[in-house]
């Protein structure tokens, strides 16, 4: 088709998924930990997608468990953003470093 | 190199840069708006890959739903998230090691490893077919999965209400 | 023959009379208590009279002689096939003159203390461990194993370790007693490894085989006992100089006599019995029970058992010239004593008229203990009479105490050898092996028989004579029959025992033999002896003070014979200072810190680890990430690139 | 003769005595089921030499078998041969003293006779198990109740000690543990069954592993140098009672499971291994013996001569001949009886005065007679007079020692007897000190003598004593057999 | 019917959930009444788990599976809960949100069965996440305490972040194999180092579930700050399903690649051992203390798993079900003495025996199983577990177990000695504890009792761990 190989997408998913982790690693905010996953949830996705696409065309698992993936993001998304909420009300704060009361 | 080359670069670039973007601006609305142009790049990229079912759930649940729902929550924590201090250099530092040690180890391996698909014709990705196979209960049918997730969906919004609800102090 | 269950009797007895006033005498008995001990043993001395009688002159005697017999044997524990410890009667002419010597001088212990101990708060326990001590006396001369003499030599330690520390609110009577017990222990130390190498070497404990096996040269015992093993001596003469160690520690000989004159702590009959005429010669019963192999096979032992007897009666003489507590005086003459028994053991051969000085020391042994319990008893009574054992506190006695002062100068003109009382019998004998055998024992036992008359004499001078007796306060007389009584049929052995044909009757290899008493030969003993008591009479009969001055200028000497020439003290600083400091403490020390220490520090570095890691847990779920992304890239990185390399 | 009631009688007693709420009943009931112990006990002796009277040779008697955990051919297999009932008996006498001396604990009495009774069940089990698993399982149930024993009733820095003592003992159990896989394992068998193991031949580089493995971890239990620190701590802060039982049996378990489980299972490595067991066993006797002299506590000095004497169990063991072993056993249960007698007087003693420094006591045979006599008689059985238990035993393991013709061996054995006179040295200044002299604290006139129940626990131990060092050749001959089969296993050359 | 009955554990517990809601949406009745109809509910549900239990099959092509052990081991998981349900009751009585309590529980428990079922890593990871979603929820249900947010905050970060990981590792899985299901799975392994770190990849999913050192990190804060409840559900029945799971996959899934797994074991067993007892040490807050010493378990039920074969999938389901018993008899004392006097430090214990004999007698108990001390359960399910690591003869790794044993035993010990034998001056008062939690206590006890010594029940599950 292309000279555009499955290592090129992979490259793209893998460069995702560590920018996602370096995000998670070093924000403080724990809205954008939240957006950090939810970059490394795609990079899988955009994997399986390929996967799909260049390896195993002949089923549609990968395809199917990206649909799975999303969905289940939402819904982890979800309750992350209502547990930040709270935990917001309770510390006055998204920062994650501060929540740090329970430690050693 | 074709066009279609040029579009991949393109959008894997445009993929790239705005997810890096993301995680790096210390703007916290911002940041929103990039993630949102990365998931775009990416259901672009499904696009491109002939993907059209699925750069549509992309587009609807991740743009539609879960941005929205970051960017809500931005607005309902605004006032401590707008000013957090940055973080410290060596977090970043050692957070941006430990993210390049593993690109470029994982880059290393998925390079190294030769990958053997399959011969078998190719089904098409279309909403028919995808529509099938996510009720079936047959072979290649997805109906078991799609149950569960409806079960973790009524969880997960069960759990969100007790939660996030501001419920009134009891005496 | 003899009747096993007589026989037995003779120690069941005391020791029957031992567990009576042991459990109940202080409830039950009370005031019985010395009636029942000396009756067991009036009883216990009846048997064993008879049983010498028949021994002797019955049915010991077979084709002219005198056999070992072994009454009674009891396998009482089994080590492997052979070796066992039985528990047995062996009768042979030295345990039948032990079983007479043993139940009479006990005998006249028990009548004596009913008067001596009589108004004691533990009467009945005294009445008790005396028996306990028969008992265990009676026994070890009995054993027909060398084990079992063993089991009773610890005994007659303990009766003796209880006897000593009697008067146990007195500290010196505790200290004294547990120094007699620690340093015969040690001693025992060596016996114990020398039955070990004996019986290893012999394969059997019971003294006849034993015997038999080693001194048949044919025999394959022999043959690998006479080997070189240690440092060029056999395994046979390491296993005889052990035995001898066991011996004399219980015997006193020097350098283990240091704990004979501290025992004198204990009551004055218990001294009579245990540390004059019984106990301590177990050491010499020991090696003559042993004789036929230190004779026959291991000369080179019996060398050392002949060295150390002379050496330590000579020392012992000189000591006791010097001391003023008449009861340690005693001790030391009997120590001096039996080093005249080991060393006529030692220059005694077997067989026949060469056995002459086995037979001189049974005999020495025999008229010893009459003479040396009349002693104590007498200094018993004079002590009882004047509430001191400090010479200069007495003087002038022969009046107040007339039957004690002619008892007394009995035994101490029989301990000097003058003729015809007993110890001028035995010592002729003993100077008469020596003479034959060695020329310089002889002449060290011909010094130590003059030493020996004039301090005998100075003790009885100092006594009966000197000054004037100032009585203070009240005091109760000689004290009665049951006191006196011992005394007077003491006196009557030590002034006739001499005549008893011994060589008739207690020869090394039981034939009986001919001495010949040579005139000219006693001549210069006699004629010592009484030059001693000469001096003695010139400077203690009257209160004068040349005495002081001759000690005076002898001054170093005397005041290192004074000091017991500092034993004690090189003692004291082993144990306390090198033991002590170099061992236990070190020890103590080092199971504190050491030991201890490693099992603790182990058990407070972990908590430390754990305290430092904590911040490993920090509470920052980033961190914790961090640590997740690594902990899967590194597991990656090792079982992809490490772990194949293989 | 059913073995169970063994196990069972204890474990009924402890069920009752946790039910039960009066502390009076709980101390009767208690008394009643060791008096029935100890009655069981003896009666199984008879049977056991009846049995042998009349021929019965196999190697083990009064099996039992049931099956436990069937995947693993793990059974409940119990039967006993001289060496077991011996260690039986020692553990009746140990615990029916025991509870006697406990008669007047008023902390928690319920709870103290439930764990005295539930470290006895553990003891007998232990003792009467062929099966490893159940060996095992009784070994460590003995173990959590001496930690709670020593820390609830104990006195001075008692914490410290009931955990040293809990995880050191639990340490050596480990590695019991590891051992006892490997021989699972490794004998190629699969099976906990000793008496079949015993048939079988484990490979020397496994035994040259395992064996040190198997024999530190029941070392530690009775008290290997360098692994003898609970000893001293333990003892001195545990109760009367649990002291007692520490010494007594406790530390028994240990000397059994060296003997019947690491040298018996593992002969090659036994002989291999032999020098250094020798020489730690020389080590701790004398080395336990010199620390025991610089000790000024009453407790802390029959601990380390605890370690000491215990010395001579490893000796024996070490020694591989066939007296030195049947010395060992010997030496266990003279030591068992002896020590916890020796605890039960300074209990009394401790009681009494509130003291157990030496230095601090002083005349006290004036003031009670029985105690002290008791404590006499202690003393000289500790310092291996004839006519106790310890002279017997000692001279056994020296006799046993000596057999062993190598010079290396014979300078051990020299060095060990050398304890006897340092013993003697130590045991004469504490019962010297403690009950003559003069009576240092007149406090001191106004104290009683024993009373009833102490009398009888002191009366019964001394009567094992003497049981013992009277008449040593039932115990010998009780025991022989036993050591001649461990020494059967023993090849007379290694083979490398 | 057949095929019902194939997924009658789920259908229940569906069921269950839909009745609360129901109870909940028209809000009838008091707490008390509802705490006394779910337990009933989950009482039946314990029944109904061991009703029909031989039934072996698939469904929906081969994603759900089931046979007796799978069925037996979400009867443990059933059981368990019913005595969290039981524990918890003074807790549970005052809560404002029971029903979502029980809804969110019993999701996550429905999760842990497709999982404990799943034939496929679609099904898998489904199943981990509505497990693991739900419980992040639950962490949150001590609404008023700061620590029980913050608790649910780590528990959502981590589990996301964790599972993102693990699903970088599936879909490389799934790249280089081109199958999701784990019966297909071994004929496409090739040992490629891709796949082999895919596979790792994919462990941590599994080993952050299992707090496995050094994918531990979340397990203390988060069982300390939620409540005592979720604590012990997240410590005893969440990571029960992922060892079953877990020796599924291994066993099966991934048999060719024996070798590295088995390494990767047994370095990660004595990480576990070593860091979890160390950490566990100094630990003053029960919850915390428990969840390092929980983490030291998991060590070793890893050594079970190395063991391979019978007898690892035997011993480990079998320390499994002995640690639901002891884990949650301990975690019952504590949420009962938490509950009444709030009080959750060790030092706080000191004293308990004068006033609590019974509940110190429990808990004592239930930690000398978790020590592995006879005659507890504890004892016989870390000797086979250590049996099965020797089987393999690994005796290095049995040594160091063993050793660690002592360590764990040491700071068990500094609970029992602060309820035995130090002083306090206010000891916690007397609690008096209700009908529910009595019977909770006392199955527990008699579980750590029975399980051991009645060998029955080894022998049973021996019978069913056939692969």
């Amino acid at each position: 088709m292309t000279e555009i190989g499955l290592n090129h997408i992979l490259f793209v998913s893998i460069a995702l998924f560590f920018i996602g982790v370096y995000g998670f690693l070093t924000r403080r905010n724990m809205i954008m930990m939240l957006m950090s996953i939810e970059l490394i949830l795609n990079s899988v996705n955009l994997n399986f997608i390929a996967f799909n696409k260049y390896l195993w065309a002949n089923k549609m698992d990968g395809l199917f468990f990206t649909i799975f993936i999303i969905a289940i993001a939402a819904a982890e998304a979800a309750v992350a953003i209502a547990i930040i909420i709270n935990l917001y009300r309770s510390h006055r704060s998204i920062d994650v470093e501060d929540a740090s009361d329970l430690k050693f | 190199m074709t066009a279609q080359d040029i579009i991949f670069y393109l959008l894997a670039a445009f993929t790239l840069v705005t997810g890096f973007l993301a995680v790096t601006t210390t703007r916290i609305f911002r940041s929103a708006i990039f993630l949102l142009f990365s998931l775009i790049g990416i259901a672009g990229i499904y696009f491109w890959l002939e993907y059209e079912f699925i750069a549509a759930v992309q587009i609807v649940v991740y743009v539609g739903g879960i941005v929205v729902l970051i960017i809500f929550s931005i607005f309902l924590t605004q006032e401590a998230g707008a000013n957090l201090p940055d973080t410290t250099i060596t977090k970043k530092i050692t957070g941006g090691i430990a993210a390049a040690c593993g690109f470029g180890f994982t880059l290393l391996q998925v390079l190294q490893h030769n990958f053997t698909g399959t011969t078998e014709p190719g089904i098409e990705p279309s909403v028919a077919n995808i529509g099938n196979r996510m009720l079936g209960v047959n072979e290649f049918g997805y109906s078991l999965p799609f149950e569960v997730v409806s079960i973790l969906l009524l969880a997960a919004m069960v759990g969100c209400i007790v939660i996030a609800l501001k419920t009134p102090v009891q005496k | 023959m003899f009747d096993k269950l007589t026989l037995s009797l003779i120690p069941l007895l005391p020791l029957l009379s031992f567990l009576m006033l042991g459990l109940f005498g202080r409830k039950v008995f009370k005031n019985f208590s010395g009636i029942i001990g000396t009756g067991a043993l009036l009883v216990s001395a009846g048997l064993s009279l008879s049983t010498a009688y028949n021994y002797f002159f019955v049915s010991g005697k077979v084709d002219g002689v005198y056999q070992k017999i072994t009454a009674l044997k009891i396998s009482w524990l089994e080590f492997s096939p052979g070796v066992s410890i039985d528990i047995g009667i062996l009768l042979d002419p030295i345990s039948v003159m032990m079983l007479v010597v043993v139940t009479f001088v006990s005998l006249m212990v028990h009548i004596y203390s009913l008067g001596y101990m009589k108004g004691e708060e533990r009467f009945s326990t005294y009445y008790a461990f005396l028996g306990l001590f028969t008992f265990s006396m009676l026994g070890l001369v009995m054993s027909s194993n060398i084990f079992q003499i063993y089991i009773f030599w610890e005994l007659v330690g303990v009766s003796s370790f209880l006897l000593i520390g009697y008067y146990f609110d007195k500290p010196s009577a505790v200290a004294a007693a547990k120094k007699a017990f620690i340093v015969t222990r040690f001693a025992d130390l060596g016996f114990l490894i020398g039955i070990l190498v004996l019986s290893f070497n012999a394969h059997t404990l019971d003294f006849e085989t034993l015997i038999q096996r080693l001194t048949d040269p044919n025999s394959e015992y022999m043959r690998s006992a006479i080997a070189p093993a240690f440092l060029g001596f056999s395994s046979l003469t390491w296993g005889l100089m052990l035995v001898f160690i066991g011996g004399a520690g219980k015997s006193a000989m020097f350098p283990l006599h240091i704990w004979l004159p501290d025992a004198m702590e204990g009551p004055t009959p218990v001294s009579a019995l245990i540390h004059a005429a019984t106990m301590v010669v177990a050491g010499v019963f020991l090696v003559g029970r042993l004789f036929p192999v230190f004779a026959i096979s291991c000369p080179g032992a019996l060398e050392l058992v002949a060295y150390t007897g002379a050496l330590s009666a000579l020392f012992a003489a000189i000591i006791a010239c010097t001391q003023t507590d008449i009861k340690r005086v005693l001790a030391y003459s009997t120590m001096s004593q039996i080093g005249y028994m080991m060393f006529a053991l030692g220059v005694s051969g077997y067989g026949n008229e060469d056995g002459l000085g086995y037979m001189a020391s049974m005999f020495h042994l025999f008229t010893h203990a009459m003479f040396k319990a009349l002693l104590f008893l007498g200094a018993g009574a004079v002590i009882h009479f004047v509430h001191s054992n400090e010479m200069n506190d007495m003087g002038g006695l022969r009046k107040h105490m007339p039957i004690t002062h002619i008892t007394f100068l009995i035994a101490c003109l029989a301990i000097a050898g003058v003729p015809p009382l007993a110890g001028f019998f035995s010592k002729e004998e003993i100077l008469l092996a020596a003479f034959h055998h060695n020329k310089l024992i002889y002449g060290i036992a011909l010094i130590t028989s003059g030493i020996t008359a004039f301090y005998m004499f100075r003790l009885y001078f100092n006594i009966f004579w000197s000054k004037e007796f100032h009585s203070h306060g009240e005091h109760h007389g000689e004290g009665g029959i049951v006191m006196m009584l011992p005394l007077i049929l003491l006196s009557l052995g030590a002034a006739f025992a001499g005549f008893i044909p011994f060589s008739q009757l207690v020869t090394s290899d039981g034939k009986p033999f001919e001495t010949v008493l040579h005139l000219s030969f006693s001549v210069a003993p006699v004629l010592l002896g009484l030059a001693g008591i000469f001096i003695a009479l010139r400077l203690y009969k009257t209160q004068n003070d040349i005495a002081n001055k001759i000690s005076s200028s002898l001054s170093g000497f005397y005041s290192s014979a004074y000091h017991k020439f500092y034993i004690d003290e090189v003692y004291l600083f082993i144990t306390h200072k090198v033991i002590f400091n170099l061992l236990g403490k070190p020890a103590a020390w080092f199971d504190k810190t050491i030991v201890d220490g490693f099992i603790n520090r182990l058990g407070s570095s972990s908590e430390k680890i754990s305290e430092e890691t904590k911040t490993l847990q920090s509470g920052q779920v980033q961190q914790y990430a961090a640590y997740f992304l690594a902990g899967a890239i590194g597991l990656g990185i090792i079982f992809i690139y490490v772990l194949t390399l293989k | 003769m059913n073995l169970s009631l063994l196990i069972l009688i204890p474990l009924v007693a402890a069920i009752i005595v946790l039910l039960s709420r009066n502390a009076q009943q709980v101390k009767w009931i208690s008394l009643l089921a060791s008096v029935a112990q100890l009655g069981l006990s003896l009666f199984l002796l008879s049977a056991f030499m009846g049995e042998r009277a009349n021929g019965n040779v196999s190697q083990m008697l009064f099996e039992q078998r049931y099956s436990w955990f069937a995947p693993l051919n793990i059974e409940y297999y119990i039967g006993v041969d001289g060496i077991s009932i011996s260690m039986i008996l020692l553990t009746a006498f140990v615990v029916l003293a025991g509870v006697l001396v406990s008669w007047n604990v008023e902390k928690m009495t319920k709870e103290f006779y439930f764990l005295l009774l539930l470290l006895s069940l553990g003891a007998y089990g232990f003792f009467i198990s062929l099966d490893l698993f159940t060996l095992f399982f009784f070994l460590e149930i003995a173990v959590i109740p001496k930690y709670l024993l020593i820390g609830i009733w104990g006195s001075g820095n008692k914490e410290y000690s009931a955990n040293k003592l809990a995880l050191m003992l639990m340490g050596g159990s480990a590695l019991v543990l590891v051992g006892l896989f490997a021989i699972y394992f490794m004998s190629g068998i699969h099976s906990f069954d000793m008496v079949k193991l015993s048939q079988v031949h484990i490979a020397i580089e496994v035994q040259k592993i395992f064996f040190p493995m198997l024999f530190v971890g029941f070392g530690v239990f009775t008290a290997i140098f360098p692994f003898h620190t609970w000893v001293p701590d333990g003892h001195s802060s545990a109760p009367t009672a649990g002291s007692m039982f520490l010494a007594g049996i406790s530390m028994k378990l240990g000397g059994y499971g060296c003997m019947r489980v690491a040298t018996y299972l593992m002969p090659e490595a036994a002989k291999e291994y032999a020098p250094i067991i020798v020489i730690l066993a020389a080590i701790a006797i004398l080395y336990g013996a010199f620390a025991t002299m610089m000790q000024k506590d009453l407790k802390y000095i029959n601990a380390y001569s605890s370690v000491s004497h215990c010395g001579f169990v490893l000796l024996g063991i070490g020694m591989l001949t066939k007296t030195s072993i049947e010395g060992a056993v010997m030496q266990m249960v003279s030591h068992g009886l002896m020590t916890a007698l020796f605890f039960a007087v300074i209990g009394m003693i401790y009681e009494r005065t509130h003291t157990r420094k030496v230095e601090e006591l002083g005349g006290l045979l004036k003031i009670m007679p029985f105690v002290c006599s008791v404590l006499f008689i202690v003393g000289l059985c500790s310092l291996g007079l004839p006519g106790f238990s310890g002279f017997v035993a000692e001279m056994t393991v020296f006799m046993g020692s000596w057999q062993n013709p190598e010079m290396f061996y014979r300078v051990a054995t020299i060095a060990a007897c050398m304890s006897i006179v340092v013993t003697a040295v130590y045991i004469l200044r504490a019962v010297g000190k403690t009950a003559m002299g003069p009576i240092t604290n007149q406090h001191f006139l106004e104290l009683k003598d024993a009373a009833w129940n102490e009398r009888l626990a002191a009366i019964i131990l001394v009567l094992g004593i003497v049981a013992i060092g009277i008449a040593p050749f039932w115990l010998s001959d009780l025991v022989s057999p036993g050591a001649e089969l461990i020494m059967s296993r023993i090849p007379t050359v290694i083979i490398n | 019917m057949n095929e019902l009955l194939l997924m009658k554990s789920e259908l229940v517990v569906t069921a269950i959930i839909f009745i609360l809601l129901f109870i909940k949406i028209n809000d009838i009745t008091s707490n008390e009444t509802v705490l006394k109809i779910i337990n009933a509910l989950l009482v039946l549900n314990v029944g109904a788990g061991f009703c029909c239990m031989d039934v072996t099959g698939e469904l929906f092509s081969g994603m759900f599976k089931t046979n007796v052990l799978i069925a037996f081991e979400k009867n443990m998981l059933n059981i368990g809960t019913l005595l969290i349900s039981l524990l918890s009751y003074e807790w549970l009585k005052n809560h404002r949100h029971l029903p979502e309590f029980f809804v969110l529980l019993l999701s996550s428990l429905l999760g842990m069965f497709f999982m404990i079922s799943s034939g496929n890593f679609l099904i898998f990871y489904l199943g981990l996440e509505l497990s693991t979603i739900p419980i992040a929820a639950l962490c949150n249900f001590d609404l008023e305490k700061k620590q029980s947010s913050e608790a649910a905050m780590k528990m959502i970060m981590s589990s996301a972040f964790s599972s993102g990981i693990l699903l970088f590792g599936i879909s490389m899985m799934y790249g280089t194999t081109g199958t999701l299901s784990f019966a297909e799975l071994p004929q496409y392994l090739d040992g490629s180092p891709l796949q082999v770190f895919s596979f790792i990849l994919l462990f941590t999913g599994f080993a952050f579930k299992l707090s496995v050192v050094p994918f531990h990190l979340w397990t203390a804060d988060v069982y300390e700050g939620s409540p005592v409840a979720v604590t012990s559900f997240l410590s005893v029945i969440s990571k029960g399903s992922i060892i079953f799971i877990f020796l599924t996959t291994l066993y099966n899934a991934f048999a060719p690649m024996a070798e590295v797994w088995y390494n990767l074991i047994f370095l990660l067993s004595v990480l576990t051992m070593v860091i979890g007892n160390l950490f566990a040490l100094r630990q003053q807050n029960m919850k915390r203390f428990l969840a390092f010493s929980s983490i030291a378990q998991v060590g070793f039920i890893l050594i079970g798993i190395s063991g391979g074969g019978q007898n690892g999938i035997s011993s480990s389901v079998y320390f499994v079900l002995i640690y639901i018993f002891s884990n949650l008899g301990a975690f019952g004392a504590v949420q009962l003495i938490s509950s009444f006097s709030g009080k959750e430090t060790i030092d706080s214990y000191k004293g308990l025996y004068q006033t609590n004999p019974l509940l110190s007698w429990v808990l004592t108990i239930s930690l000398f199983s978790l020590a592995g001390i006879p005659p507890t359960a504890g004892f016989f399910g870390k000797f086979f577990l250590l049996s099965s690591g020797a089987e393999k003869g690994n005796y290095i790794l049995i040594t160091i177990a063993a050793l660690n044993m002592i360590v764990s035993l040491y700071y068990y010990l500094r609970v029992v000695r602060a309820i035995f034998m130090d002083k306090n001056e206010q000891p916690i008062a007397s609690i008096k504890g209700s009908i529910y939690e009595k019977a909770g206590l006392l199955i527990c006890v008699i579980g750590i009792i029975a399980v051991g010594l009645y060998s029955h029940f080894y022998e049973y599950i021996y019978s069913l761990s056939i692969f």
